[in-house]
């Protein structure tokens, strides 16, 4: 019984966890960049939604807020500063992002301070569910079905259309969509804002669960870049199921080996490389 | 009436190499023109530049009269000069239907159906990726790409390189057809006999300067031009 | 004396512990001016980042005593950075003071050089544990939830001495590692085995995620909740009221503590700074005044000197009466058993909890392992 | 030994589901220039890659001068003797020529390169190997150029050359005149009938006029299997080769 | 080639720095650092620069060093060069199993695999608290003494480290040189066609991991005795990237780049920690600046400011590829 719960614990979590990877995964699939800033967006997300619910907005008006603020930083850095890089081999990507992240980090404390806080969950959703003897969040259960409907509105978009078939040539090669006549910086503009924000709303719906602190987005990183080479760079479905299967399995090893929980999920990821080149669902 | 392509004095680097020398050339509305030249001379250089993939130094590019010089490429491309480069360029992780979508832009006399019917070969492997192709079979999408994105001049460079005679007698059917469709091309090639067949004026480029000029007439009759520019004698 | 007496802060002034750092190194500026205006004399502090790391901390330090001149040492947030400065100090002939909480530095690996003002993990589970099973008799089943290394065993093994003394049951305990930020699978489990008391025994960061969660999971309407090792107010500040009411929390320091010195540091600091003194301001504060009185009365800042000054010393501090234990450097003191307000019940934007109960409780040198070398 | 250098019995190749290759027998004989005609997609550079080792093969056999290589790795099947040249350039670019072809040599002897203590230099078979193949392919003009640097004809002749540096017993070369001029492509034409004297050339090429003109035996792919074999003569008049594969011969005028 | 390229130059430069840095430096400690750095990062860029292989996981071996050093050094009383030949071997032999693991994958997934080990290496130290001392680290590393002294002084120790650096990087510069350093390069340029003409890739690279890992975990041998502590953030993810940031930093196509980029970050971060406690963003605006302008890194600038003294008439002519035909 407890460990259906872990379950649905573990579905809750892999959805968020699939919300921050896939984002790094279109930027990492598409644009074939390395992107180490991902967390900071993460993080920027939560501290903006954090800043705005503080100062008494709703939020449900602070989530798609800062989601879109940090969608519109991204989209601003990468015009003037990551379009440069591209090009250059992946130790410049890293030394950017990473020199970004830091940035970032550092931006928050000064603005916020280095302590933290906490977000309250929105009103309505602050109870919990009680079933038999078990209990989940309320808030929780509703990210889990809010990333659901994005996780499909987002596969149709990449997937189906032909505006995911045109980033995902921009990625392999500018030049040639040029030659179509494609405006390829505004595609990479467009897409890495898009992955950022949604960092951004991952951070967002984070805050409410586990507060806010300057240093979640290394962690979030680490998280995310396990949930995209687990389940493949630049696949979509493969941010989804392993993020869940991450989740799943972390939840499942607190009750079974607890000590052994973050152990196991490195050594699955070396695993997976190891027998499976290119993640369980990747292309590329 | 102002020529469809036309290109003057136009100079160009790799680097510090001066590789365009002052490149002049122009191609007629509804003609093919071909651009010959051993390995090396530039004639790749020449459509880079054209397209704006290579920015030139110097020199004026137009575009059915309209000065299209330092714009870059996808405003060129967009404007309806189309090049169809030596390494075709093929998105290898689309799928060969993904690689034609994408390229398909409305006002083109060419469509999807259009092309599978010329290439059947793409409508069989249509779900595979296009890095999976074979040489001719990327050359072939490639072309077909190009048409897609209704262009106003198409540049082919060495489009027939490694290709099946059979192969190279359909797209050199092919070639004509959109010449009839009253498109304008440049052509870069080796294959002199696919060259004498379809071109209506020759330019021959050396060095990074062009240093011969002649229709078709006049070109088939001169063997001893051939031979100076392109033959075995170096 | 001549010479400016000189005392060097070595805390994570960047890094994940950069909050703790910035206020100790306010806290210590504040001590060296009034031993400063005490007696007369020129003293400096000297800001060493550690960055939270082991390495940079012993460079900083061996550069503060092999080119600075530096002999005294308080500072030292975390146990592994101060463990191993304890050693660089001692082997530099200097004293050293920390706040940090690993039982081994009054164990098994103290050192003439070194001293430590906060409880370790015995007396913080006696000082929490114990007054909630009297408190609450019918509460017979705890639950814990522990960081896997030394520091958590240490407060784990305590807390079962406890239960096994008070008969209560110990329905389970969740290990996690030292990178762990979410803990829902932990409550899960916790809330699995039905207890009546959470006691959380993890501390800092991790434990404002486990209580954050916990109470999101509604576990304090169904148990009462224990954090046994609290930083203080600058926990309370960051998780806000609202989460804190009602829970119980284990705390070195508070500036509501109703001691000579306390009221004195608060007002002091109120209207230097315009805010309460926490956890790690006023640590700081109290190493560096030690360690500088000591200093003054030794007639030089030598180790040896200090170290004996200090050993034995009887003095009115932070938390009341206080005691350096000459046998292992710890010193005697209380440790606070604090219950989170309600938003309405506080008087001031600081009055995030009140004093339940304090009291001191130590192992003898001896059972703490410190063989302490001649 | 017998006659036969290279031979393959029933070779298969699969990627993924799709059969590239299927159940090719072929028998090259020693010293001579066996070409490999088809059209696009026939399998040719697939079968070049199964021979050489850089995919495995998915059914049958390789064998070299009679003995089983089916399982062995592609950098021991160069020191067997088996050499390549790609269809689409491959070279180090940020290095000189004379590198390359220097790397090309030592190839042959690798493990003595796993010697972090012995100098490049010492090696001097490998470098008189290098100049060899430079005066061979009359490229000293740009030996000391970067590969990336050179023309895209001088990059296909290195691509040979890299081939030949490892004093191959049996030389793969796929399209060596892609994209060459015409007098490169007559001097590719002599060099690779050169070859054929005291190596076993086998060759992939689109250019009638050198397939007919130095091979010694063709053999015509399509669909991922032998379609015929034969002198280039047979080849030319065989009525399916002519439907299948060369139409009305437009290009590639037979000298 | 550069003349500044050259090894005998390079070497020059090393035994030059070793000169300099006492003049110029009033921590030993701090200098001992550098070229302890130094060394760890001319490691990381044989993989990096000579390989192309771009290791997320150096800090493992750094660690593993550490732990060689801290727990022999503690426990028994080994004579220290056999320490510091031990710490190689165990580098090396962890760097064999790491390598033959990681480089079954390319690319991305390169990195991303060696970040994982580095990640399962620090859970294992963190774990294995009997052997590492877990969070706390190993306590009480003694320095080494030669001859009966102890090296007990920063500026002792410092000559001590001095030695072991000039050795190790004429070893580097040599493998550099030698057939094996150009056959890395052939294989960063074009893996496919190095297998193709006959290398063993696979064992090149394992080698060339073998050579960083022992020369890394040597450095965390010496580390653990210049700060008498073997601490568990040496093994740590961070300090695989830090050792990352000096290689990039410091230019990745030359060995003493990875000199210049270990001190540089070091002094760097030693003069900005006690100028403003939010350094940090200032370092990172240094890694953005240094992406986005100096690609080649420091060596790159040193290389530029060459040219501009020593060539300037000659440079235009010299690099103009010559014409064809
Ligand atoms: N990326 C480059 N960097 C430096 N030089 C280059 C580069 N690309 C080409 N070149 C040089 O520019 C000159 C012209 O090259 P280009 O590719 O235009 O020749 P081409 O006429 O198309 O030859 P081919 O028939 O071999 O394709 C050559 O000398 C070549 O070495
Ligand atoms: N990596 C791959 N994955 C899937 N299919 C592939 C792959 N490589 C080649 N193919 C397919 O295998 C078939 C044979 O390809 P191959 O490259 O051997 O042809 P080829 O005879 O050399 O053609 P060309 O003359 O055009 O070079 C083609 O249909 C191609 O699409
Ligand atoms: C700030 C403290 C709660 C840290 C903890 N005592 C430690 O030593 O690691
Ligand atoms: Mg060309
Ligand atoms: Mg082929």
């Amino acid at each position: 019984m407890i460990y259906l719960f872990q379950v649905l614990n573990g579905i809750g979590l892999g959805m968020l966890y699939f919300l921050l990877a896939v984002g790094l995964s279109v930027i990492f699939g598409l644009l074939q960049f390395v992107n180490f800033a991902h967390g900071a967006f993460y993080l920027l997300g939560a501290y903006l939604t954090y800043d705005l619910t503080m100062r008494g907005f709703s939020f449900w008006l602070a989530m798609p807020l800062a989601t879109l603020a940090v969608a519109g930083i991204a989209a601003l850095i990468e015009a003037v500063l990551l379009h440069r890089i591209y090009k250059l081999p992946h130790t410049f990507h890293i030394l950017v992002t990473v020199g970004l992240a830091l940035i970032v980090q550092e931006l928050v404390i000064i603005a916020w301070g280095p302590l933290g806080g906490s977000v309250p969950a929105p009103a309505g959703l602050q109870g919990v569910f009680i079933m038999g003897d078990f209990i989940y969040p309320q808030y929780r259960l509703f990210t889990i079905a809010f990333t659901a409907v994005l996780a499909g509105l987002l596969w149709w978009l990449l997937e189906g259309t032909r505006l995911g078939a045109i980033v995902r040539g921009g990625s392999e090669s500018p030049a040639n969509m040029a030659l179509l006549g494609y405006n390829t910086l505004r595609i990479n503009t467009a897409v890495f804002g898009f992955g950022a924000g949604l960092a951004g709303l991952a951070g967002a719906l984070a805050a409410p669960i586990r507060g806010v602190e300057p240093f979640m987005g290394v962690e979030a990183l680490s998280v995310a870049f396990v949930v995209v080479v687990i389940g493949g760079m630049g696949s979509y479905t493969g941010a989804l199921v392993a993020g869940l299967l991450v989740g799943v399995v972390q939840s499942v090893m607190t009750t079974l080996w607890p000590e052994g929980a973050r152990l196991m999920i490195y050594v699955g990821m070396a695993l997976v490389i190891a027998l499976m080149p290119r993640g369980l669902l990747g292309r590329a | 009436m102002s020529a469809a392509l036309r290109l003057t004095d136009l100079h160009s680097y790799y680097g510090k190499s001066h590789i365009l020398q002052g490149v002049s050339l122009e191609v007629g509305q509804g003609e093919i023109a071909t651009l010959l030249g051993r390995n090396g001379a530039g004639k790749s250089t020449t459509l880079k530049s054209a397209v704006g993939l290579i920015t030139p130094r110097q020199g004026r590019i137009e575009l059915d009269g309209r000065d299209i010089t330092g714009q870059p490429a996808h405003r060129i491309a967009a404007a309806g000069l189309s090049l169809v480069p030596e390494d075709r360029g093929i998105f290898q992780l689309l799928t060969v239907e993904e690689n034609l979508r994408i390229a398909e832009r409305r006002g083109s006399p060419w469509s999807l159906a259009d092309i599978y019917r010329i290439f059947p070969r793409l409508h069989e492997r249509r779900r595979n990726g296009g890095g999976q192709l074979s040489g001719g079979e990327q050359q072939m999408l490639s072309i077909a790409r190009a048409l897609l994105n209704g262009p106003k001049v198409l540049m082919l460079d060495e489009p027939v390189e490694g290709l099946a005679p059979i192969i190279v007698e359909e797209i050199v059917a092919q070639i004509r057809l959109i010449r009839e469709a009253g498109v304008p091309i440049l052509l870069v090639e080796q294959n002199l006999a696919v060259c004498s067949q379809l071109a209506d004026r020759h330019y021959i480029l050396e060095l990074g300067r062009i240093v011969h000029c002649a229709n078709a007439n006049e070109f088939r009759n001169d063997p001893d031009t051939i031979d100076r520019y392109l033959g075995v004698k170096a | 004396q001549s010479e400016a007496l000189k005392i060097g802060v070595p805390v994570p002034i960047s890094g994940a512990f950069a909050a703790n750092g910035k206020f100790a190194t306010i806290g210590a500026v504040l001590a060296a001016e009034e031993v400063a205006a005490a007696h007369g004399i020129e003293v400096s502090t000297l800001d060493l980042d550690t960055e939270g790391k082991p390495a940079t901390a012993v460079r900083k330090v061996q550069d503060a005593l092999a080119q600075d001149g530096v002999k005294l040492f308080a500072g030292g947030i975390l146990s592994s950075e101060s463990l191993a400065m304890g050693k660089e100090v001692e082997r530099g002939g200097g004293a050293f003071m920390t706040t940090a909480g690993a039982d081994e530095i009054t164990g098994v690996d103290c050192n003439k050089a070194t001293f430590r003002w906060s409880v370790p993990t015995y007396g913080a589970i006696n000082e929490t544990v114990r007054p909630i099973i009297d408190a609450l008799p019918d509460a017979r089943k705890w639950y814990t939830i522990t960081p896997q290394y030394v520091f958590g065993d240490g407060l784990l093994n305590a807390a079962k001495a406890v239960f096994e003394e008070k008969g209560i049951e110990h329905v389970g305990n969740s290990y996690h590692s030292l990178t762990d930020k979410e803990f829902s699978g932990y409550l899960t489990n916790a809330i699995a085995a039905q207890p009546d008391v959470l006691l959380v025994l993890n501390f800092g960061a991790q434990s404002s995620d486990t209580l954050r969660q916990a109470v999101s999971f509604g576990l304090k309407q169904r148990m009462t909740i224990v954090v046994a090792w609290a930083s203080g107010l600058e926990q309370f500040e960051a998780l806000g009221p609202d989460i804190c009411e009602g829970v119980y929390f284990g705390a070195q320091y508070w500036h509501g503590a109703d001691t000579e010195l306390n009221r004195q540091l608060v007002a002091k600091v109120q209207e230097k700074h315009g805010f309460n003194p926490n956890y790690s301001f006023a640590g700081s504060y109290i190493l560096s005044k030690l360690l500088l009185e000591a200093a003054v009365k030794a007639g030089s800042p030598d180790g040896a000197g200090v170290a004996e000054a200090l050993r034995g010393l009887k003095y009115q501090g932070l938390t009341g009466e206080e005691e350096i234990r000459a046998a292992d450097h710890q010193v005697i003191k209380d440790y606070y058993l604090l219950k989170g307000k309600a938003r309405a019940d506080m008087a001031d934007k600081d009055d995030y909890a009140e004093i339940i109960s304090s009291g001191k409780s130590f192992l003898s040198p001896e059972e703490a392992g410190c063989k302490m070398p001649a | 030994m017998t006659d036969i250098a290279l031979q393959t019995h029933g070779l298969g190749v699969k990627y993924g589901t799709f059969h590239a290759l299927a159940d090719v027998d072929l028998r090259i004989r020693r010293n001579s220039v066996h070409s490999i005609i088809g059209p696009n997609g026939a399998g040719k550079t697939t079968l070049f890659h199964a021979l050489t080792g850089r995919v495995r093969a998915s059914s049958g056999r390789v064998e070299l001068d009679g003995r089983d290589i089916t399982n062995t790795s592609d950098d021991d099947r160069v020191r067997l003797g088996i050499a390549r040249s790609f269809q689409v350039t491959s070279l180090f670019p940020n290095l000189s020529l004379r590198e390359n072809l220097r790397l090309a040599a030592q190839g042959r002897t690798p493990w003595q390169a796993l010697a972090p203590w012995r100098r490049a230099e010492s090696n001097r078979e490998a470098l008189a190997t290098a100049d060899e193949v430079i005066g061979r392919l009359a490229l000293g003009a740009v030996a000391n150029r970067l590969a990336g640097e050179l023309s895209h004809g001088q990059q296909r002749r290195l691509e040979v050359g890299m081939a030949m540096a490892s004093r191959p017993r049996v030389i793969l070369l796929d399209e060596p005149t892609s994209g060459m001029g015409i007098d490169d492509i007559e001097a590719m034409k002599q060099l690779i009938r050169d070859l054929g004297r005291d190596h076993t050339v086998l060759f992939i090429e689109h250019n009638m006029g050198i397939v007919m003109n130095i091979s010694d035996m063709v053999t015509v792919m399509r669909l991922g299997r032998k379609l015929v074999e034969g002198t280039p003569a047979e080849v030319r008049e065989d009525p399916e080769v002519q439907r299948a594969y060369l139409g009305n011969m437009i290009t590639g005028d037979i000298a | 080639m550069n003349p500044l390229d050259k090894p005998p130059v390079q070497l020059g430069l090393a035994l030059l720095t070793v000169l300099v840095l006492p003049l110029v430096l009033k921590s030993g400690i701090l200098a001992t650092e550098i070229l302890i750095f130094a060394m760890v990062v001319a490691a990381c860029n044989l993989l990096l620069g000579y390989t192309g292989l771009l290791s997320f996981g150096q800090g493992i071996f750094f660690g593993i060093g550490t732990y060689a050093a801290g727990i022999c050094l503690t426990r028994w009383s080994i004579p220290v060069p056999v320490v510091l030949g031990g710490a190689a071997l165990l580098g090396a032999l962890t760097a064999t199993l790491v390598g033959w693991l990681s480089i079954r994958r390319q690319g991305v997934y390169f990195v991303m695999l060696t970040l994982a080990f580095s990640q399962l290496f620090y859970f294992v130290a963190y774990t294995f608290s009997d052997l590492t001392g877990g969070d706390n680290g190993l306590l009480g590393v003694p320095r080494p003494s030669v001859g009966g002294a102890a090296l007990n002084t920063p500026w002792a120790y410092y000559t001590f480290v001095a030695v072991c650096f000039v050795a190790v990087f004429a070893l580097l510069v040599m493998v550099t040189q030698s057939t094996f350093g150009r056959t890395l390069i052939a294989i960063r340029e074009n893996e496919g066609r190095a297998a193709a003409i006959g290398f063993p890739t696979r064992l090149f690279k394992i080698e060339a991991f073998a050579i960083s890992g022992a020369v890394t975990a040597f450095s965390g041998a010496l580390h653990a005795m210049l700060i008498g502590v073997a601490p568990l953030s040496n093994i740590e993810y961070h300090t695989s990237e830090l050792i990352l940031i000096m290689t990039i930093i410091g230019g990745s196509s030359s060995l003493f780049g990875s000199v210049l980029g270990a001190g540089f970050y070091l002094l760097l971060a030693d003069a900005l920690s006690t100028v403003w406690p939010r350094w940090l963003l200032l370092l990172g605006l240094v890694l953005v600046t240094v992406a986005l302008f100096l690609q080649r890194g420091l060596w790159g600038l040193v290389e530029r400011g060459y040219d501009l003294i020593f060539r300037r008439g000659r440079s235009i002519d010299s690099e103009t590829p010559a014409k064809e035909h």
